[in-house]
């Protein structure tokens, strides 16, 4: 074996030993990572047209606080986007329904 | 409304001595269950003022306290306003006793 | 692709301890805006006489925006200065028959990403209803012999 | 005059400029979006570049050493890297060259990171990157070596101003092994602190506390005390400045401050006097001057306080109305014999204190005395002085009742909010008004026992108008700052609207003045306490120490340089300049003819390029900055090297 | 086992906040050789999390960033992030001796070059400490925009080991077997700035215990203010409404014994006076109101700064808000004492923000023999002619680490601590010898065979 | 409202009459103990303090009272203690319906039992079981307080008695903190609840624990119910203020203003009824006057009894 494959084999190994060790923390992060997912899911559907964080909370059925954390998140990372204003609220919209 | 501040020794023979501490905040009168203007803070600055007539004006207030402790767990200056009520409570019955013994 | 819309290029004179730590910022936040605006860093923009703005008006620069760092100017007296000969600026390009709009004072600071972009997208909104510079002289010539 | 030789043949001649262009993929970072390859090439054609390159990280080692092949092979003497913001590796890059045995000015940095693969994407984001790399290129082939101004400096500080905060500073300074001539007009060391008894809120004796200071003072060698002094002329710059002094004499001193008037006939060096301070020995009878050279100079000229109007609060109308410092030094000279506190003959047996006399003084509301500004700022101090003083009457006259009457009560500082509650503990009666209703002094009416009485409508009281009888009426008085006009006149120091004298920036350099080598120190910059002020004196001390610390500055080299050649002395610039001393005209030979030529003192210069702009000829420039390196870059961003 | 490295330097400064980095600044002047440690994986401390900063109201990044960068690129200075500081005392040969743990970044701080790849392609969200909790961040990022140093960090309590990171780091950077690292700092000085912390929201249960969705603290409404914050403009944390109606409670962390914190925390009324400020800014038709015991605009300009914030509409009511509630859609009802009418008062606010009092962030108990004072900040042993002494000799404190202070203030102290430090040295230690004598290589090394065995 | 100076009066002539604020002979009063097997010697003693015997009355009384209030015969009250004391309280004893007065007693058997089945020791003597006074303190008539006091203190102190424990919070607030101040004796004095240690997994049920002002902030008890509780695998849902912020019941006001007695129960009976929990009271005060507001509210030895 050439000394890259074995260094390949060693980082293997050593990260399953190392996921071994974290499993507890691994295994709920994975599940928060399931939910974020569904909920993040949830929340771009509603946001295929302008609408405010209230409006998809209701939609969706998520908190409005929730919600409003998800829509800045999704924004930071380029996915959402403001658009305008709708009374005391913004409205927001999936950067790729735009 | 003239400053007497001699009254106060009056007081401290009825076991109020934290009154002083205060520095009106308001704390007190709006956490005060009672819900009652500027109830009990009203009496705490009369009693540092030593404005005993408007204490005496109308003496049945001091009995609408509950007792409840939550002005005194509250104070930001550990002040003990529940301490005065109580106070007050015994110099007016004190003086109500005296009174109908003359 | 190219992007057959962007009219014309856009010079930005951004002072080198406000906007252009600001422009930079945009970039960190992978925020995007046109590609025709070109961020000059400049010690402080007190420092280019008129002949310079109407130069690159000449030249064919199609907007100026000057990104100072407002009433934290670390040189004392410097924005008054420059708020005076933008001033002037201004009269010169209207005597040349040049939209002022074109050129822009503003401020930004290293942290302004938000209005580093609406600057940038205002004016460029501005020059595709303008065009490059110099055409508004046949405009205001077409106007004047009507 | 200025001799200088102008060979315009020189000039032409100069050195043909290589500029290396290296281009940095940034692991992908800009090559994902910017065509890199395709970069390089049009790079390769751009005016002036010899080479140009590409590297996945240019700011590896490998990088670097990449271009300091080039530069020691020959290939470029200038270099631009196009890669990641300036603010990362501009640095770096200049090291580079400094390390390939180059000058680290001829480098010029190129953002296609920040400013366009983090922006752009597709080809516009290649296309301007082009344009940016060649703008730089083209400012790169006019780049010329410069070099840091280094100054020599003299090893040598002076502090004007014998207060706490002077003499903290001086001591300060002396320890780092700096001699230091500290200048005091009156014969004492020790300022106003010396009026003080007790230190709020930690009850520390003043006389302690200012014998303590000053016999360090006394005893550090490197210190040189001039009291009686005054300066009297001002020259020079950063390193290298020339303080004439005065020493006044006796003839010269105020009546107060003279030494025969004090108590002890025979004053000796570091005792304290209560009320004057710290005696340094006695002053010269006749006047003479002198002068010193040094290299930096601190500001401890101090606050006075505030004096009442006749009438304000009914001071002066009624005997019984004083300031917070006269009461303060009455009770310190009380023996305590008498059970009751005791003022002119009369027990004060309630005594009030009115705070913000002087302070917080809101337009409209307040009146100020003919010709001087409102004092709209608060003095900081006072609330804790009074409490402080309420508590001392307090503890120690028991019988004396005291009353406050305030606005806010500013305790803020460590300690303060305790000394707040201690006088709450003591029975000390506070009142709150607002500024527009200031409670009222009027004399009492017959048959009362104090002779004064006081109105308020108290807010705290429902805002019910209570009376208060007084025997004693103090005026919590704020502070000013010292008379130092001459100095400011002198100096060229700058004031801010409350009449302190004003620092650069209250952050960045919340010690300094615009002048290099003028630092302040406590109370004649704002109300300070002394904590605060011997704090502040001490970061002054380390900024003047930074200064002298090597026995030179280096000052960075972007300041405006004149060509003598192109300069025909209309004095544009002299007038545009923001800085005093930055820019004149001065008489130059040239080639053995006199002209008018302007002339700048780099140590003065900012920068700004205000004059850049409005010379007729172009003669002027910002070395690294130049008008011409920017026409150069707007070419190339025009040209469209890309189209 | 772990690595050690060892470092010589003339004074070590624990905490890269502004007083950090400012006395740092002024020792590196002096020709010292200086180490910040910083906890954080960057510096800047509070400051650099900050909107914008009274009086001058200019912003606060441009005032941080220009002297975390000076420090950064110092020749006498070096910064050494994330670092916990185990212990700080003197050895046995007079030298004091600051040993630190450099926790594991899980990324190499030699190869990172920022680019955030990493964090772009992170599939787990976490709750952003950096922008007020109000946003997210991922499992591996760089701390904010204007971090220094530019490096990203893992956060393993979030991460599932997934493997995306490593494989689109350009640079190789992420190490997923980083170790923690002993250093070992040998200094004659040390200076303490470690700063402050916010009072806890749950120590006063009748402002909600930090459970009333609107209900936020000052470090919160800095990053709603801050232009590059969570929403970039002012949003309300339940919906996203834009608050009409604002409310400030001052002296919700300090001058209360009832919480424990008898002393006034010395910023909280200029800071939210500020931030009124730059509200009726950002939302001119709101109504907004600070209810305070005393105003203490007591620095140089700050009371002119609270009589415009008087002039522009701000309402400034005398009462000390005893208790918060949820009301309907949102709203959170204020109850307090009108002093002057009324009585007892209950008004609705959109948002209302709690202007929370400082707390020492650091209790050095068990760490370093320093001793502290009543109010648990470092004590000072001369509080009138050099407030930065502490009762270890050597020692300085600087900042709100010596209680609480504002910024001016604070700045102010951090160079008084670096002239007693300087002192300090040139009484007691040789100058320093070749410049180039010291070189810090805490290069954390992969360490994976160490770490399975 | 009423004029406090009446209802004092009325209290202390009672008081000094026949040692409890009613008027009503102990014999009357204080039945609950009648055929129940109990210790009747030793130096730790059950001390009801007689209020919870006292809560029948005090609803009757409260009752006629709120009609009157602010009504002109409101001031007739003072005329009451012209009456003969024991005849006044008779009347309202006698008037107390027997239901009530049977739950009353229940729950200091419920007391006594759990103590038993905790393996505490104690004697009951009915002789000793006086009023402790507090509601003399409350009002301010501190004369006649400390009077009293002195006299139960008396009592116990010439019985040797070492230990009290309590069952409501006022007599314990009474006894631990006032009485070594005014009677210069000192007792040691628990709260029964302090001595249980039962445990068992039968509760599965949710409660809202209301807890009184003298358990909650004046003697700092509340977790200890709060823990025995969750010993028997109930939980105790999080209400708005409590503990040491814990919201008054209105009870103290009943006999000056019921009126604001009931105002202030209804706002906290608003807060408990929000975790839609039954209610646990354990003061016969709170447990009297969240009742007359129709709380489902049970004290809380009576949980515990069914649990143990």
């Amino acid at each position: 074996m050439s000394s890259a494959s074995l260094k390949k084999l060693e980082i293997k190994t050593g990260l399953k030993q190392l996921r071994e060790l974290r499993k507890e923390t691994i295994t709920a992060a994975t599940t928060r990572m399931k939910e974020q997912k569904q909920i993040i899911k949830a929340i771009k559907n509603q946001l295929q047209q302008p609408t405010t964080v209230p409006a998809i909370a209701e939609a969706a059925g998520i908190p409005p606080h929730m919600v409003l954390w998800y829509v800045a998140a999704l924004k930071k990372y380029g996915e959402v986007k403001e658009v305008d204003k709708d009374g005391c609220y913004f409205r927001y919209c999936s950067i790729e329904a735009s | 409304m003239a400053v007497t501040p001699e009254f106060f020794e009056q007081l401290e023979r009825f076991g109020v001595a934290k009154t002083f501490e205060c520095f009106n905040c308001g704390t007190c009168a709006a956490i005060c269950p009672l819900v009652y203007e500027h109830f009990p803070r009203k009496l705490i600055r009369y009693a540092q003022l030593g404005a005993l007539d408007r204490i005496l004006e109308n003496p049945k207030e001091l009995w609408r306290c509950l007792h409840c402790g939550l002005c005194t767990q509250t104070c930001p200056r550990e002040a003990n306003p529940g301490e005065l009520i109580l106070g007050l409570r015994r110099f007016v019955v004190d003086r109500w006793r005296r009174s109908q013994h003359v | 692709m190219k992007d057959t819309t962007i009219p014309g290029k856009i010079l930005v004179l951004a002072t080198e301890s406000c906007a252009y730590p600001g422009a930079d910022a945009v970039g960190q936040a992978h925020l995007s805006y046109p590609a025709n605006t070109y961020v000059l860093r400049v010690p402080s923009p007190v420092l280019f006489p008129e002949k310079f703005y109407l130069d690159c008006f000449d030249k064919g620069i199609s907007a100026i925006i000057i990104m100072s760092c407002g009433v934290e100017c670390p040189y004392e007296g410097a924005y008054d200065a420059l708020a005076q000969r933008i001033d002037r600026v201004y009269q010169l390009m209207r005597q040349r028959g040049l939209d002022v709009r074109r050129l822009r004072l503003t401020a930004i600071c290293t942290v302004c990403t938000r209005a580093f972009v609406k600057e940038v997208n205002a004016m460029n909104e501005l020059i595709k209803e303008l065009g490059p510079p110099g055409t508004e002289i046949e405009l205001q010539d077409v106007a004047q012999s009507a | 005059m200025r001799e200088v030789q102008i060979d315009s043949a020189q000039q032409a001649q100069a050195e043909e400029k290589r500029v290396g262009v290296y281009i940095c993929h940034c692991g992908g970072n800009i090559s994902d979006h910017v065509d890199v390859e395709a970069l390089c090439a049009r790079a390769g054609q751009a005016p002036g570049v010899a080479v140009a390159r590409t590297h996945m990280f240019m700011c590896s080692d490998p990088g670097q050493e990449m271009i300091i092949k080039d530069l020691q092979e020959g290939k470029v003497n200038r270099v631009v890297v196009a890669s990641c913001a300036p603010s990362l590796h501009e640095s770096t890059f200049r090291g580079t060259l400094q390390r390939a045995g180059f000058n680290p000015y001829l480098y010029e940095h190129a953002n296609i990171r920040e400013q366009v693969s983090w922006v752009h994407h597709g080809r516009p984001a290649t296309e301007k990157a082009t344009a940016l790399v060649a703008a730089a290129a083209a400012k790169a082939a006019r780049l010329e070596p410069l070099e840091p101004i280094r100054m020599d400096v003299i090893r040598h500080a002076t502090v004007i101003g014998a207060g706490v905060a002077g003499l903290q500073a001086a001591l300060d300074l002396a320890s780092r092994g700096i001699p230091v001539a500290l200048i005091e007009k009156s014969p004492f060391l020790g300022g106003h602190v010396a009026k003080l008894d007790n230190i709020a809120p930690s009850n520390e004796k003043a006389s302690e506390l200012l014998t303590r200071l000053t016999r360090q003072v006394l005893d550090q060698p490197a210190i040189t005390v001039h009291t009686c002094t005054r300066v009297v002329g001002f020259a020079g710059c950063v390193g290298n400045f020339t303080l004439r002094i005065k020493v006044d004499g006796e003839q010269g001193q105020d009546e107060g401050k003279k030494l025969h008037s004090m108590p002890t006939k025979t004053p000796r060096r570091g005792v304290f006097l209560p009320q004057y301070g710290v005696v340094t020995g006695s002053c010269p009878e006749n006047p003479a001057e002198d002068s010193i050279e040094t290299g930096a100079v601190i500001l401890a000229t101090g606050f006075k306080p505030y004096q009442p109007m006749f009438g304000e609060y009914g001071y002066g109308r009624h005997p019984q109305v004083v300031t917070l410092p006269e009461a303060i030094q009455a009770l310190a000279g009380e023996n305590g014999s008498h059970p009751v506190w005791h003022w002119h003959g009369r027990p004060i047996r309630n005594l009030a204190i009115i705070h913000c006399v002087g302070s917080r003084q809101i337009p409209g509301v307040h009146e100020a005395a003919e010709g001087a500004a409102l004092n709209e700022y608060c003095s900081r101090t006072c609330c804790s002085a009074s409490l402080g003083f309420a508590n001392q009457v307090r503890e120690n006259y028991p019988v004396t009742r005291v009353f406050e009457f305030y606005r806010d009560i500013r305790t803020y500082g460590r300690g303060q909010e305790e000394l707040y509650q201690r006088a709450s503990k003591n029975r000390v009666l506070f009142f709150r008004f607002e500024a527009q209703e200031p409670p009222r002094i009027e004399s009492n009416g017959t048959g009362s026992e104090s002779p004064l009485q006081i109105t308020v409508k108290d807010t705290l009281t429902f805002g019910e108008e209570v009376q208060v009888a007084a025997d004693l009426v103090v005026l919590a008085v704020g502070m000013k700052p010292n008379g130092i006009d001459d100095l400011v006149e002198m100096m060229k120091l700058p004031v801010g609207s409350d009449g302190f004298l004003l620092e650069v920036h209250p952050k960045l350099r919340p010690v300094e003045l615009p002048n290099s080598g003028l630092l302040l120190a406590g109370t004649c910059q704002a109300p300070m306490d002394i904590g605060e002020a011997t704090n502040a004196a001490s970061a002054a001390a380390v900024k003047a120490s930074g200064l002298l610390a090597r026995g030179f500055v280096e000052l960075d080299p972007f300041v405006a340089e004149v060509n003598l050649e192109q300069c025909t002395g209309t004095g544009a610039c002299v007038v545009a300049c923001p800085r005093d001393g930055a820019l004149q005209l001065a008489e130059v030979a040239v080639n053995g003819k006199p002209f008018k030529k302007a002339q700048v003192s780099p140590a003065f210069c900012l920068g700004c390029g205000a004059c850049v702009a409005v010379c007729p000829t172009n003669a002027i420039n910002i070395k690294g900055w130049t008008l011409k390196q920017y026409e150069a870059m707007v070419d190339a961003i025009v040209a469209d090297l890309a189209a | 086992m772990r690595l050690e490295a060892k470092i010589e330097v003339d004074a070590v400064v624990i905490g890269g906040g502004i007083a950090g980095l400012q006395t740092a600044l002024d020792l590196a002047e002096q020709d010292y050789l200086v180490v910040v440690v910083e906890k954080d994986a960057s510096v800047g401390g509070k400051m650099i999390r900050l909107s914008k900063v009274f009086p001058t109201l200019d912003c606060a990044s441009c005032i941080t960033t220009p002297k975390m960068a000076a420090a950064a690129h110092h020749e006498n200075i070096s910064i050494l992030t994330y670092g916990d500081l185990k212990s700080l005392d003197r050895s046995s040969d007079g030298r004091l001796e600051a040993v630190v743990e450099k926790k594991p970044r899980f990324v190499d701080e030699a190869k990172c070059i920022g680019c955030r790849q990493c964090e772009y392609d992170c599939p787990i969200l976490v709750a952003d400490e950096n922008q007020g909790g109000f946003s997210a961040r991922k499992a591996i990022h760089i701390p904010f925009s204007n971090a220094i140093p530019q490096v990203a960090t893992l956060d393993v309590d979030h991460c599932i080991l997934c493997g995306r990171c490593e494989k689109v780091c350009p640079t190789q950077a992420v190490d997923y077997f980083q170790q923690p690292q002993t250093i070992r700092i040998h200094a004659a000085a040390a200076v303490i700035a470690t700063g402050f912390q916010m009072t806890s929201l749950h120590d006063k249960p009748q402002y909600g215990s930090g459970e009333i969705t609107n209900v936020i603290d000052a470090l919160q409404m800095e990053r709603l203010l801050a232009p590059h914050g969570p929403y970039n403009r002012v949003l309300r944390p339940s919906d996203g409404m834009e608050p009409d109606s604002i409310a400030f409670v001052q002296c919700a962390g300090s001058r209360d014994r009832s919480m424990g914190v008898p002393y006034c925390s010395r910023v909280c009324c200029m800071y939210a006076i500020k931030q009124a400020m730059l509200l009726s800014g950002a939302l001119p038709l709101a109504d907004i109101t600070i209810y305070y015991m005393d105003i203490r605009a007591f620095g140089k300009n700050y009371e002119q700064f609270f009589q415009n914030a008087q002039a522009m509409g701000i309402q400034f009511v005398k009462a000390k808000v005893a208790s918060l509630a949820a009301a309907e859609n949102g709203a959170v009802e204020v109850c307090y004492e009108d002093q002057v009418n009324g009585g007892v008062t209950r008004t609705s606010h959109d948002l209302v923000v709690l202007s929370l009092g400082k707390i020492a962030a650091w209790n050095p108990f068990g760490t370093c023999p320093v001793e502290v004072a009543e109010d648990g900040f470092i004590r000072s042993v001369s509080p009138r002619l050099a407030a930065t002494l502490t009762s270890m000799e050597g020692v300085f404190a600087a900042g709100a680490a010596a209680g609480p202070k504002d910024i001016v203030d604070a700045i102010a102290e951090a160079g008084a601590a670096a002239m007693k430090a300087a002192s300090y040295l040139s009484a007691c230690h040789r100058p320093k010898q070749a410049r180039s004598g010291v070189s810090i290589n805490v290069k954390p090394q992969p360490s994976r065979a160490v770490a399975m065995g | 409202m009423f004029n406090p100076r009446d209802i004092i009066e009325l209290i202390a002539h009672n008081v000094k009459k026949s040692r409890n604020p009613f008027g009503v002979p102990r014999m009357i009063l204080n039945r609950w103990w009648w055929r129940t097997p109990l210790e009747k010697k030793g130096d730790s003693i059950l001390f009801t303090g007689l209020m919870y015997q006292s809560l029948p009355i005090i609803a009757k009384t409260t009752d006629q009272l709120a009609a009157f209030e602010d009504s002109p015969r409101a001031r007739y009250i003072r005329l009451a203690r012209y009456m003969p004391g024991a005849l006044a309280g008779l009347g309202a004893a006698l008037l107390t319906g027997r239901k009530e007065r049977r739950q009353s007693d229940q729950i200091l058997k419920n007391i006594a039992t759990l103590l038993q089945k905790s393996g505490v020791r104690f004697a009951y003597r009915p002789d000793l079981d006086h009023y402790s006074g507090i509601l003399l303190y409350d009002l301010g008539d501190q004369e006649t307080f400390v009077e009293h006091a002195r006299y139960v203190a008396g009592q116990l102190k010439h019985a040797g008695i070492r230990r009290l424990i309590t069952v409501d919070p006022h007599t314990t607030y009474a006894l631990r903190e006032l009485y070594p101040k005014v009677t210069g004796h000192r007792f040691e004095v628990r709260a029964y609840f302090e001595l249980l240690n039962a445990t068992g997994g039968n509760g599965q049920r949710k409660v809202a624990l209301h807890d009184p002002c003298f358990y909650g902030r004046y003697l700092e008890l509340s977790d200890i119910p709060n823990r025995l509780l969750n010993g028997f695998n109930i939980e105790c849902v999080p209400v708005k203020n409590s503990a040491n912020f814990t919201h008054c019941c209105g009870g103290p006001a009943e006999s000056i203003s019921p009126k604001l007695s009931h105002a202030v129960v209804m706002r906290r009976f608003k807060e408990l009824q929000a975790t839609g929990a039954p209610i646990v009271a354990m003061c016969p005060i709170c447990l009297g006057n969240l009742k007359k507001v129709g709380a489902d509210v049970e004290d809380l030895s009576m949980i515990l009894a069914r649990c143990a």
